[in-house]
């Protein structure tokens, strides 16, 4: 039997937490958001990244909850961790520049990575106001690494996002608003940026030098010209590196098993 | 002395005036003062000044009934159980509400920098994001920054000037009249023992002018003061303490009982319309008390809520 | 995984490079962690920076063993058996040490500064005393600010532009190399629990770039992890770890034992001068190990300083 | 049998105390040093304001030790508190205003209640270093109000400190240095400041308008002309109300049976 399952035993959700987990590397601290990454986490501390240090923003240090928790706050985080204090701890530690990976979402994002979860159209007349940041902003502006899980769709791939929530490899330098390249708004804060975002289509990554969004792997079945297809702005398609691999059947195996057997994140499918 | 500061929850309503600053305890959907929040909205406060580490149902409760012109915070929404504030959101699209943004670091720092007795805090979070957007300063467009409870400007561009780290955000403290915590254990004198995450409550309960302990339940002084290296918050950083058990309920605590989130997926699908919202008050707030709150719950509600003493939740199986 | 953190004391001390800066945990005459401090003089540590929120033995054995260049902090002393830091003001007087003040508030905002990742922090302490004395900027005048790991500046005088509050105080980030704290417990793993009073080595653990924790007892991490709650510093802020009982003597330990007041009155009456202090280090701290050093305090001495386990102290009666 | 104890019967360690403790007022917040000045809080605590709240600098908050801790650090702080924790939470708690009173005590002391815990003559080429500020300076701008307990010497009640450690009525406003109210440099932190030096001669308290120092009461057997002529400066003996109350049968009983027995703090005066 081989190591990866076969397309029909596994989802988009599988898809999209595996290619997440791969993400992580052995004894690095992640900063976990809700939902699905807090299951690719804690996938990755459970296969390739035993030794990884999970954060919860809402104050538990080094956690091993031994049921999942569904949110970041939930009475689950505190089982097994290190320390349980609070939100102080958890973003003083971040700022510090403890943090190396953080998972991240967002409803917009632009060529650069910079990510929208406040509002649709205009801030000040908006169409629709959404969640607002949260901590994005925050992880995303402290952590070495920021992974980036989102829906694709051509209306969240846009040219300008309608509110930069969250800073990506070229933001505005206020009070003009003129774009420049992180590392010179972030002076000695600077410890990296987006380094992936993992969309329903494919794996992207950023060139760190122009601040750039590639494409670097599809998922099976997709083209690269179909994903640029589904991409407002220029997307680089010249630096594919081939198709995510799917999910092996070990990691299945803790999705279904042994993280998420609820399916409170991530659905099981069928086999056919 | 060890009564002195016992009052109801009519009372701890009362004591959030109209036009009053609020905070409260906990995480999203978790440890919210929820008893009073209800008796906030059948006392119809209004012109309430939120300001908020994170939002969650207890903003979209308030903001549904009308009791909230001001919102300062970064987020709300009622995590898996419904996945934006509904509410808020209706009321920002026809502004009947001012929403200041800030992002979550610069919340608790704002709190944190207020517990410290500081006018400000020093940040480099969000830089270059839309957050620093002069433009979208929405208490001043307003009008609203008078430099007393609302500081003269949002933020602050600065530059380290010590080391050279580079550009900073000063950001101003969070000034609040009134913070309503939920907890699990209060003493009879305002010692409280928080169990589990602390979320941002030691910040709130020091930055506001007047704090309530809401407690699952009122415990001897005493038997907390036992083993003082395990509380939480002192007794005068407590002005009022009230026992109200399952007090934060549709929310969950830590210890004593998971989130209800059947109640608060009917909540969000429920009222994304002022008209929806308005038949969901009726239903679960107005003409009830917490008894009767509770009442309508019913025993198998609760008890399928329950946290298991040894895991401090309710294990899924 | 589990003994990856462990080390001996005298690799502890062989971290603390010459010219390294140094802080440790504790307060005054509590939990300081002098096995490394002996094992540091043993091997004649020199032109070492210490930076502490308060001093205490701990800075008077390092500083009359000639092992440091720059002192910034607010105070030292023995507290009940011994008035004042005689060794630095011996040297302070021969102009052999660099003494940097700040207030003690000052001191500890830095480090918290330092340990929440702010290049500097604001306060109102102290305004208006010669601590602010633009003249006394000690290490300015040694041409030490080199704004690496010294501030470019003492402080910088500002005003709070947000409220009006006033004339505030920019004072930079404690930035150091090593902390090295003395504790109850630490797990395999690194997660450090202190019983009592925290003083401020929460801060202090996270501020430096590396950070060494000698417990009384290395504990199962599972142990500690059952009540997380309860913990102080997490793994990941741990470098190093190693077991060292009675590591805190002459210092007391909350739980465990009380200060040795005879040993502290000796010393400070002993060491007003060099050769005093001489002879005293050539008698307790060279040619001896921390086991031979126990040995010489004696069983009937240590038996006398054991804490009472249910009141973390000795009673006088 | 007097309320009050007859002069053979208490020392002058006894009187400090009590003058000590009777500037304490029921339900306030009091910040404790070290050493004679936790007697005279906890005194209070005893007598006439069994509802004050103590801090401990070290981080004990709301203490009630049941036997005399030798320093604010020492484990016997912790027994009883209300929240044990750390400087963090103490000084925040200070800065935050909480703190009604504050005791300190000081090498030096001028007219207008600046005091020198630093050093005794040219800062950058000292006769002797002292002890440094410790947190002299912080409870003394944070609290409401500060009690000195020293010494009385004439060259300690100076003309001119040789160094400012903690401010007094009149401070230095930098960076030039000229001698400004100290309402004029707090701004909005302003709370009061030193409200009573209780010396060992007589007690002696401020103008706040002026700023000077004034004599309150003189210990019995001191005239207020001996006083002043223990002073560098021009002392104020125009407003004394009398003298100072001595210790009482009770205040003796809880500072030698009942506080400190052993005499750690205060030495034990033999009947006649």
């Amino acid at each position: 039997m081989s190591l990866y399952a076969s397309p029909e035993e596994y989802g988009l959700a599988d898809l999209l937490c595996c290619a997440a987990s791969r993400e992580v590397q052995d004894n690095e601290i992640v900063f976990a958001g809700t939902g699905l990454p807090m299951v690719a986490i804690m996938l990755a501390q459970k296969t390739h990244a035993p030794n990884l240090k999970l954060i919860f923003e809402a104050g538990t240090l080094d956690g091993r909850p031994p049921e999942l928790p569904t949110s970041v706050g939930d009475a689950r985080c505190e089982s097994g961790a290190s320390r349980s204090s609070g939100l102080f701890d958890a973003f003083s530690i971040a700022q510090r520049g403890y943090v190396d990976l953080g998972f991240l979402g967002g409803a917009e994002i632009d060529l650069y990575g910079n990510v929208n979860t406040t509002c649709i159209g205009d801030y000040l007349n908006p169409e629709l106001r959404l969640t607002g940041s949260g901590g994005n902003p925050d992880i995303n502006s402290f952590a070495g690494r920021t992974v980036f899980i989102m829906v694709h769709e051509k209306r969240r791939f846009v040219e300008n996002v309608s509110y930069i929530t969250s800073p990506g490899w070229r933001v505005k330098k206020w009070p003009g608003g003129e774009f420049v390249h992180r590392k010179e708004l972030y002076g000695s804060a600077f410890r990296g940026g987006p380094s992936a975002v993992i969309s329903t289509a494919g794996v992207f990554r950023f060139d760190e030098q122009d601040g750039h969004m590639y494409l670097d792997t599809c998922h099976p079945g997709k083209t690269p010209a179909e994903i640029k297809e589904l991409c407002q702005f220029e997307l680089d398609i010249s630096r594919v590196a081939g198709e995510t691999s799917p999910p092996t059947r070990e990691e299945l195996h803790f999705i279904h098993d042994v993280l998420d057997p609820d399916q409170i994140f991530i659905p099981k499918v069928k086999k056919a | 002395m060890s009564s002195d500061k016992r009052i109801t929850l009519q009372q701890a309503a009362e004591i959030v005036k109209n036009g009053s600053s609020l905070t409260f305890s906990g995480f999203t959907i978790w440890r919210r003062p929820f008893a009073v929040i209800f008796e906030l909205i059948r006392q119809q406060r209004k012109n309430l000044h939120l300001i908020e580490v994170n939002g969650g149902p207890q903003t979209e409760f308030l903001v549904g009934a009308g009791c909230v012109d001001i919102w300062e915070s970064c987020w709300v929404g009622h995590e898996l159980y419904g996945k934006y504030g509904a509410n808020l959101s209706r009321k920002v699209g026809e502004k009947e509400i001012l929403v200041e943004d800030y992002s979550h670091a610069e919340m608790l720092f704002r709190f944190t920098a207020a517990a410290s007795g500081a006018p400000y805090a020093v940040t480099q979070t969000s830089l270059g994001t839309d957050i620093h957007n002069p433009e979208y300063d929405v208490l001043g467009r307003a009008g609203k920054r008078d430099g007393k409870r609302i500081a003269k400007h949002k933020y602050i561009f600065t530059e380290d000037p010590f080391y050279g780290a580079g550009a900073q955000i000063l950001i101003p403290a969070a000034k609040v009249d009134v913070a309503i915590l939920c907890v699990q254990q209060v003493g009879e004198e305002g010692t409280v023992r928080v169990n589990g995450q602390l979320y941002s409550d030691p910040e709130v309960a020091r930055a506001a002018d007047i704090t309530i302990v809401m407690a699952e339940e009122i415990v001897p002084e005493e038997y907390l003061r036992r083993n003082a290296d395990q509380n939480t918050i002192a007794t005068f950083e407590v002005d009022h303490i009230l026992e109200c058990p399952f007090g934060a309920h549709p929310t969950g605590m830590f210890g004593k009982y998971d989130v209800d989130g059947a109640f608060l997926k009917e909540f969000y699908a429920g009222t994304r319309t002022q008209e929806g919202y308005d038949a969901f008050a009726k239903e679960w707030i107005f003409g009830l008390d917490h008894i009767g709150y509770l009442e309508k719950l019913g025993w198998p509600r609760m008890l399928n809520l329950r946290a298991n003493t040894a895991l401090n939740y309710r294990p899924r199986k």
